[in-house]
């Protein structure tokens, strides 16, 4: 009942393209920004803080950055996690080489590495459109991993060609336990989601989208294919970059490369499918539910039958369940988990009536 | 109706050329589109290309943007010859145009695709987007009002938030109208814009092509193989058939042509 | 036919949901007071499941079989949880965060079996108390337990692995001095694993004056004509197989046979050495040798005992039992040997007999792991696990292999006492590499 | 041993294409009727191989073991059409391939349920050994089963031209792959077309299963030749049969050439992304595939 726009008017353009036009959204997010900020560090467990919700916000973080690519410019590429192992190796480097590098300062040269590198391997997208692009992408996952195993300056010659991240320390503050870990995270992925959110509603969001549904009409409208393009293949590497340092130096701390392996790519696409392609707030739910519901699934089946059966058993099951989830899904809902919100919270505007 | 459109004194009377097609021949492959075709587009005129299907108007309005390239002839524009055209230095010249077969942005609302063609007048980059950076947001507003204006003229208020992809048939052929007016063009190209429309709808884009041609004094060169509406609303019309032009007048003069009648035996209308 | 597949199929879905009825029957561990709980992140899908649910089958059969042959260590039971990694760096991250805790009880023991899980939580076990045993992989450098007070690569690591096999290689040339001007090939997985002995190789060759040619293979590794045809281009003497999974291994030994090349002459990471990595080459593997650092066999008293006991009781893991005495159960049960005995000397060190330990007690008894031979005995074992002791600074122990080589059948051991590195060389390279470590991470090495 | 060698080099590329042109056969099927990449072919291929092994375990002898497993893959590929693709029929093509991956999971976790995660050999009776009297007489050591292979797949690739260019459900096939729309309005039954072309992808699923389990045994790593069959794909065009034979046989002969005579230049293991970057080349040449249809965009 409570969630109406009645009375609320739009007066100026500004108003009438903000985020959320109304008010109850508006409250109702800043709401969870607070909860997130400050309930959560407070009250969620260590298991929760490092096992679940700061890889749950690099990803959705990740899932983003190919969400603006495939999701808003329409192009479909599979090489999210390579770009991220780029983030995640130059990052290790700049703080390396690089005496008193300030960690943000590495993160932000650490995403534009990636968005550089983004920007050579989105080059065939010039040419190439639909699968064949997906599968050519391919070429900078594999290509990627391969270099950094290879050449082991990257790693700073490790004998065991591994990187391990260094403490994060902004302002002489060690982020270290969970919860700084987490805050720290949160923080720079709400940020850069406001920042994505903006460009998807602006000038920006808009060229992106003329390229993806009719790039010959773009073209005739004087819009550079190439330039729309590339600048998405920049900035959502500089995303995927960016998730990828942080995944290297908020979660895992010791990283081969071959932790971006091509089965990461498959994972981070699906996010964008489920969740919802071309919207922001898919990309967190898709991330929560490639990420999440296996762990679920293990979660549950472990504390049903325990000990009971054969875990060779559950596991298998655990495969099967997931899958299947996936299929149904898509079928029921295959504009993703974004659109379920929507549409309930249409029903909820119109609640009590009917239409 | 639109005899009457014409019959009071126009707001921009019919300058001088600004369009000049000389000699352009097409070919894909072995196949001939367009074969030395000749004319010329006078300031502020409705311009019409007719002709049976496949004589090649769609080729021609393509050459005029860019899309295709002519293996011979030439282009000039206000005099001065085009070389190497593209789709976005037309864009950038000044000519704006609808496709045949509707090419809209079909996954976004109808304020952004014809926000979209505005896009040549927005110059802030993608950071001053992303930090929403005062040239950004005044940007976003001027063009915004402009859009306005267009949405009013074209009297689709109603259905500014919807995305085109819901609208039926005619609308989207009126946004799409939109969109191509968005960029303010010198010359505005209309590939067959009444082509499966119903007599209303027909009249509809008339009026709006007209009330364009007479409010912003707007060049229009326009495409139909129905020849009824066209030689009402248009001050001069080429007849292509088979890649060749075979008439070029007024409506009158080509209505008289014994090759257009000829041409236009068959296809009965 | 299909029938019984399905059938099946549903048989296991059909037992799930029966069980889940049952599910609140309370496990006997738990149930009794004083227990030691353990956590156990295994891979039982996935292209190394086969591996996975050997390895972990035997560290869950001897910590049942502690339980019921001497109900548990001092009236303390084992108990344990397990959670699927599917051997991968996220999932084993989230697997040893939620086998952290387990209601009241701590996790003190983590042994993933898998290089990148092993990374992943390297740098979170100082802090919640964890020891991280690396059983045969990971950093090698980890063997320094002043920089690594929580690591332990016992009983023997990569590095000192492969200064064995070259020592064995070059008692079959008749001495090291043979095998000058000899060309030893390494086919390795391309990645981090796959390169680590590197440093040795490249160290000896250059002081034994043979040729190392290093061939990588990319993962997975099911397609190797173009590496063997620069094995046959270099001509090589010896290939060592530094392969990961059934698919590369048995793939490596096929693509050996189509070059003719001598089986007797390939010898294996111990990765590359189990039952499942060469059955799938069949005939191909006859004369295959390979490093182990367990044996197989069901010859040594503890294996039959546990036979006995466990699976005479019907609280076996093995899903088929003839896989009992197989390389990765064998060494899965002499993993649960080290947690049991550390868990031994814990409570003798702390003195908390019959109690539970906390983390830096078990830490300190798998510090004080000494096997001796009279140890070995009692145990059972002569001859599955060498005789060695840990200490403050040397988290490795033994650095010794055994070789082991493929009949067609089964793995018959070639060399009855244990072949050893070059513990001298290896010990300096360890310490080098970890102080460089301890550097870069900024970590103060402890004293000894 | 120059030239010889090179040789060597040459048809045992060559061969080792086939193997891959093999499971990218899988997808131009079903892509070529359906308009599914379907991922799962990889998982397909690792079922049908383990399926075969398994019932031959249960006591069957080779030829009922081949039929039985023929019959559980005809049954998988119905299934897949009537509960995977038919509820999502008109839905984008990413959709499509994502639904295709989690049938992946799907279809691995049956295998690895019903049959177990051991890892078993599969003995065709054709031993992986050069060819005696090439090596006798050449030096040149071309493996047998490479070659038997090869003349599998030759016979595959015939007998599904065959079918085809004679049969009516060849020529129904044929008007599906050209028109979905038309064919239905001739009458075809789009859904049966389907079903069926699921089923033979599922056969030459069993058929690249037998000869690469055969090879490298019958384990869960067959889930990745796959990988392996992507680029062949793109460089010969997602609906082109004779396009996959010919970019294997490229992919195979290049990405040999690349690992023994450039690779040692980089450390090796250039393999990985090689065949990748030849298809970028080949697809900035010719973006639809070697022979792949013509993409005309009319405006």
């Amino acid at each position: 009942m409570f969630y109406r726009e009645a009375g609320q008017f739009r007066t100026s353009y500004a108003q009438d393209t903000q985020i959320f036009p109304l008010r109850q959204d508006r409250l109702a997010m800043m709401a969870l920004l607070a909860a997130a900020f400050i309930a959560v560090p407070l009250f969620a467990s260590d298991y929760w803080l490092r096992a679940l919700l700061i890889p749950w916000l690099i990803f959705s973080l990740v899932a983003l950055g190919q969400n603006i690519l495939t999701g808003y410019a329409g192009q479909l590429s599979l090489g999210s996690a390579g770009f991220m192992a780029v983030g995640a190796f130059a990052c290790y480097n700049f703080m390396l080489r690089v005496d008193g590098m300030p960690f943000l300062v590495a993160l932000v040269l650490s995403g534009l590495c990636a968005a550089a590198v983004g920007m050579a391997f989105g080059l065939p997208s010039l040419r190439i459109r639909g699968l064949y692009l997906a599968v050519a992408t391919l070429a900078a996952q594999f290509f990627i991993v391969w270099a950094l195993d290879k050449f082991a300056w990257f790693k700073n010659n490790d004998p065991s060609g591994v990187i391990t991240a260094q403490p994060m320390k902004i302002l002489g503050y060690s982020f270290a336990s969970p919860q700084a870990k987490y805050i720290l995270v949160l923080a720079i992925v709400a940020g850069l989601a406001l920042l994505a959110k903006n460009m998807a509603r602006g000038a920006t969001g808009r060229s992106w989208m003329a390229v993806r549904d009719m790039d010959v009409a773009a073209e005739v409208m004087g819009l550079p294919l190439m330039r729309t393009k590339l600048q998405a293949f920049a900035i959502s590497s500089f995303y995927c970059g960016v998730g990828g340092a942080l995944f290297a130096f908020a979660y895992l701390g010791t990283v081969e490369p071959s932790a971006f392996t091509i089965d990461l790519s498959f994972r981070i696409l699906f996010m964008i499918i489920i969740g919802g392609v071309g919207t922001i707030l898919g990309s967190f739910l898709g991330a929560a539910f490639i990420l999440l519901l296996p762990i679920l699934l293990s979660v549950l089946f472990h504390a049903v039958f325990g000990k009971i059966v054969d875990a060779s058993v559950t596991s298998s099951v655990e495969l099967i369940v997931f899958g299947s989830l996936i299929i149904v899904f898509l079928i029921v809902e295959p504009h993703g988990l974004a659109r379920l919100w929507q549409v309930t919270k249409e029903r909820l505007r119109l609640w009590p009536f009917p239409h | 109706m639109s005899i009457q459109l014409h019959a009071h004194a126009r707001a921009f009377p019919i300058g001088a050329t600004i369009l000049q097609v000389e000699d352009v021949s097409l070919r894909f492959g072995g196949v001939k589109a367009l074969t030395k075709i000749s004319f010329d587009v006078r300031e502020h005129e409705v311009r019409a290309i007719i002709g049976p299907n496949g004589a090649g108007k769609s080729s021609m309005l393509n050459v005029i943007n860019g899309v295709y390239r002519p293996q011979e002839g030439t282009l000039s524009f206000r005099g001065s010859k085009l070389e190497g055209m593209t789709p976005r230095r037309a864009a950038h010249m000044g000519i704006s145009r609808t496709f045949q077969n509707i090419a809209l942005f079909k996954g976004m609302s109808v304020l952004d695709n014809i926000m979209a063609g505005r896009n040549l007048r927005m110059h802030a980059s993608f950071l001053e987007v992303a930090f929403r950076l005062p040239r950004a947001l005044r940007e976003e507003n001027e063009n915004r009002d402009k859009v306005e204006e267009i949405i009013e003229f074209l009297e689709i208020e109603h259905i500014r938030k919807t995305p085109v992809g819901r609208l039926p048939y005619g609308l989207q052929k009126r946004v799409e109208l939109g969109r191509a007016l968005a960029a303010e063009p010198k010359i505005l190209l209309l590939d067959e814009p009444m082509a499966g429309m119903n007599i209303e709808e027909k009249q509809d884009m008339c009026r709006f092509v007209l009330d364009v041609n007479d409010h912003y004094g707007t060049t229009v060169v326009l495409i139909e193989h129905d020849m009824g509406v066209v030689m009402d609303i248009s001050d001069r019309v080429v007849v292509l058939d088979y890649g060749k032009k075979i008439g070029d007048g007024s409506p009158d003069e080509v209505r008289a042509d014994q090759n257009v009648i000829d041409a236009y035996l068959g296809v009965a209308h | 036919m299909f029938d019984t597949g399905i059938s099946r199929t549903w048989r296991g879905l059909l037992a799930l949901l029966v069980l889940a009825a049952t599910a609140a029957v309370p496990n006997l561990a738990q149930a009794q007071g004083k227990e030691q709980y353990f956590g156990i992140p295994s891979y039982r899908v996935g292209p190394f499941a086969a591996g996975g649910t050997g390895f972990f089958g035997g560290i869950i059969d001897y910590l049942q079989y502690v339980n019921m042959k001497e109900g548990g260590v001092a009236g303390v039971q084992m108990s344990w949880a397990e959670c699927e990694t599917e051997y991968n760096a996220a999932r084993g991250v989230e697997c040893y965060q939620r086998l952290l805790k387990k209601g009241d009880l701590q996790m003190h023991i983590f042994e993933p079996l898998a290089t990148p899980i092993a990374y992943g939580v390297l740098n979170r076990v100082d802090d919640d108390k964890v020891v991280l045993t690396q059983y045969g992989y990971g950093r090698s450098d980890a063997a320094d337990g002043r920089v690594f007070p929580w690591v332990f690569s016992t009983m023997t690591s990569y590095w000192s692995q492969a200064s064995a096999i070259l020592n064995w290689i070059a008692t079959k040339e008749g001495g090291v001095a043979n095998l000058k001007g000899k060309k030893i090939a390494h086919l390795h997985l391309d990645s981090a694993f796959g390169r680590e002995p590197l440093p040795v190789l490249n160290r000896l060759a250059k002081e034994w004056g043979f040729e190392l040619v290093a061939i990588p293979v990319a993962a997975p590794g099911i397609e190797q004509s173009a590496q063997w045809l620069r094995i046959r281009q270099e001509r090589a003497d010896w290939v060592i197989s530094w392969g990961f999974g059934a698919g590369m291994n048995s793939t490596a030994i096929t693509s050996a046979a189509r070059i003719n090349f001598p089986r007797e002459k390939m010898v294996g990471v111990w990765w590359a050495g189990s039952e499942e990595d060469v059955l799938p080459a069949g005939e191909a593997a006859k004369g295959y040798f390979a490093a182990a650092n367990v044996p197989s066999g069901k010859q040594f008293p503890l294996v039959q005992d546990i036979e006995k006991v466990v699976y005479g009781g019907g609280k076996g893991n093995l899903a088929d039992p003839k896989r009992i005495g197989n390389i990765y159960w064998n060494r899965g049960v002499t993993a649960g040997i080290f947690w049991v005995e550390a868990v031994r000397n814990g409570q003798r060190l702390a003195n908390k007999r019959g109690q539970a330990l906390n983390g830096d007690e078990m830490r300190a008894g798998f510090e004080a792991l000494n096997l001796t031979p009279a140890r070995l005995k009692e145990l059972g074992i002569e001859g599955m696990l060498p005789s060695f002791k840990l200490s403050c600074s040397d988290h490795e122990g033994a650095g010794v292999i055994k070789i082991i080589q493929w009949d067609g059948a089964k793995w018959n051991k070639v060399t009855d006492d244990w072949v050893s590195s070059d513990r001298k060389m290896i010990r300096e390279m360890v310490e080098e590499s970890a102080a460089k470590y301890a550097v870069e991470q900024k970590i103060t090495p402890k004293k000894c | 041993m120059g030239f010889q060698f090179f040789m060597e080099v040459l048809i045992g590329g060559l061969l080792s294409g086939v193997m891959y042109a093999l499971v990218a056969l899988g997808f131009v099927l079903i892509y070529k009727a359906s308009g599914v990449f379907n991922f799962a072919q990889g998982a397909m291929v690792f079922f049908a191989a383990l399926s075969f092994v398994g019932f031959m375990e249960l006591g069957l002898p080779f030829w009922a073991a081949l039929l039985v497993t023929i019959g559980v893959m005809v049954l998988l590929g119905m299934a897949t059409e009537r509960f995977v693709l038919r509820p999502l029929v008109n839905q984008s093509e990413i959709t499509l391939l994502m639904a295709t991956i989690g049938l992946t999971f799907v279809i691995e976790g049956v295998a690895q349920l019903v049959w177990g995660v051991g890892v078993r050999r599969l003995d065709l009776g054709i031993k992986d050994v050069p060819l005696p009297w090439l090596a006798d007489k050449t030096g040149i050591f071309i493996s047998q089963l490479d070659v038997f292979a090869a003349v599998v797949a030759g016979i595959l690739v015939a007998t599904l031209a065959l079918l085809f260019a004679k049969t009516d459900i060849g020529r129904a096939l044929r008007a599906v792959a050209d028109d979905h729309a038309a064919a239905l309005s001739i009458g075809i039954p789009l859904k049966r077309i389907w079903a069926l072309v699921w089923a033979i992808a599922g056969i030459v699923a069993l058929v690249a299963g037998m000869l690469w389990g055969a090879r490298s045994g019958v384990q869960f790593a067959l889930v990745f030749v796959a990988l392996k069959a992507l680029p062949v794909l793109i460089i010969g065009g997602f609906t082109s049969v004779p396009g996959v034979i010919v970019a294997g046989l490229i992919v195979g002969a290049a990405e040999k050439m690349a690992e023994v005579y450039v690779g040692p230049k980089f450390g090796g293991g250039i393999e990985s992304w090689f065949p990748y970057a030849l298809a970028i080349l080949f697809l900035l040449i010719r973006p639809e595939g070697l022979f792949g249809e013509k993409i005309i965009r009319r405006v």
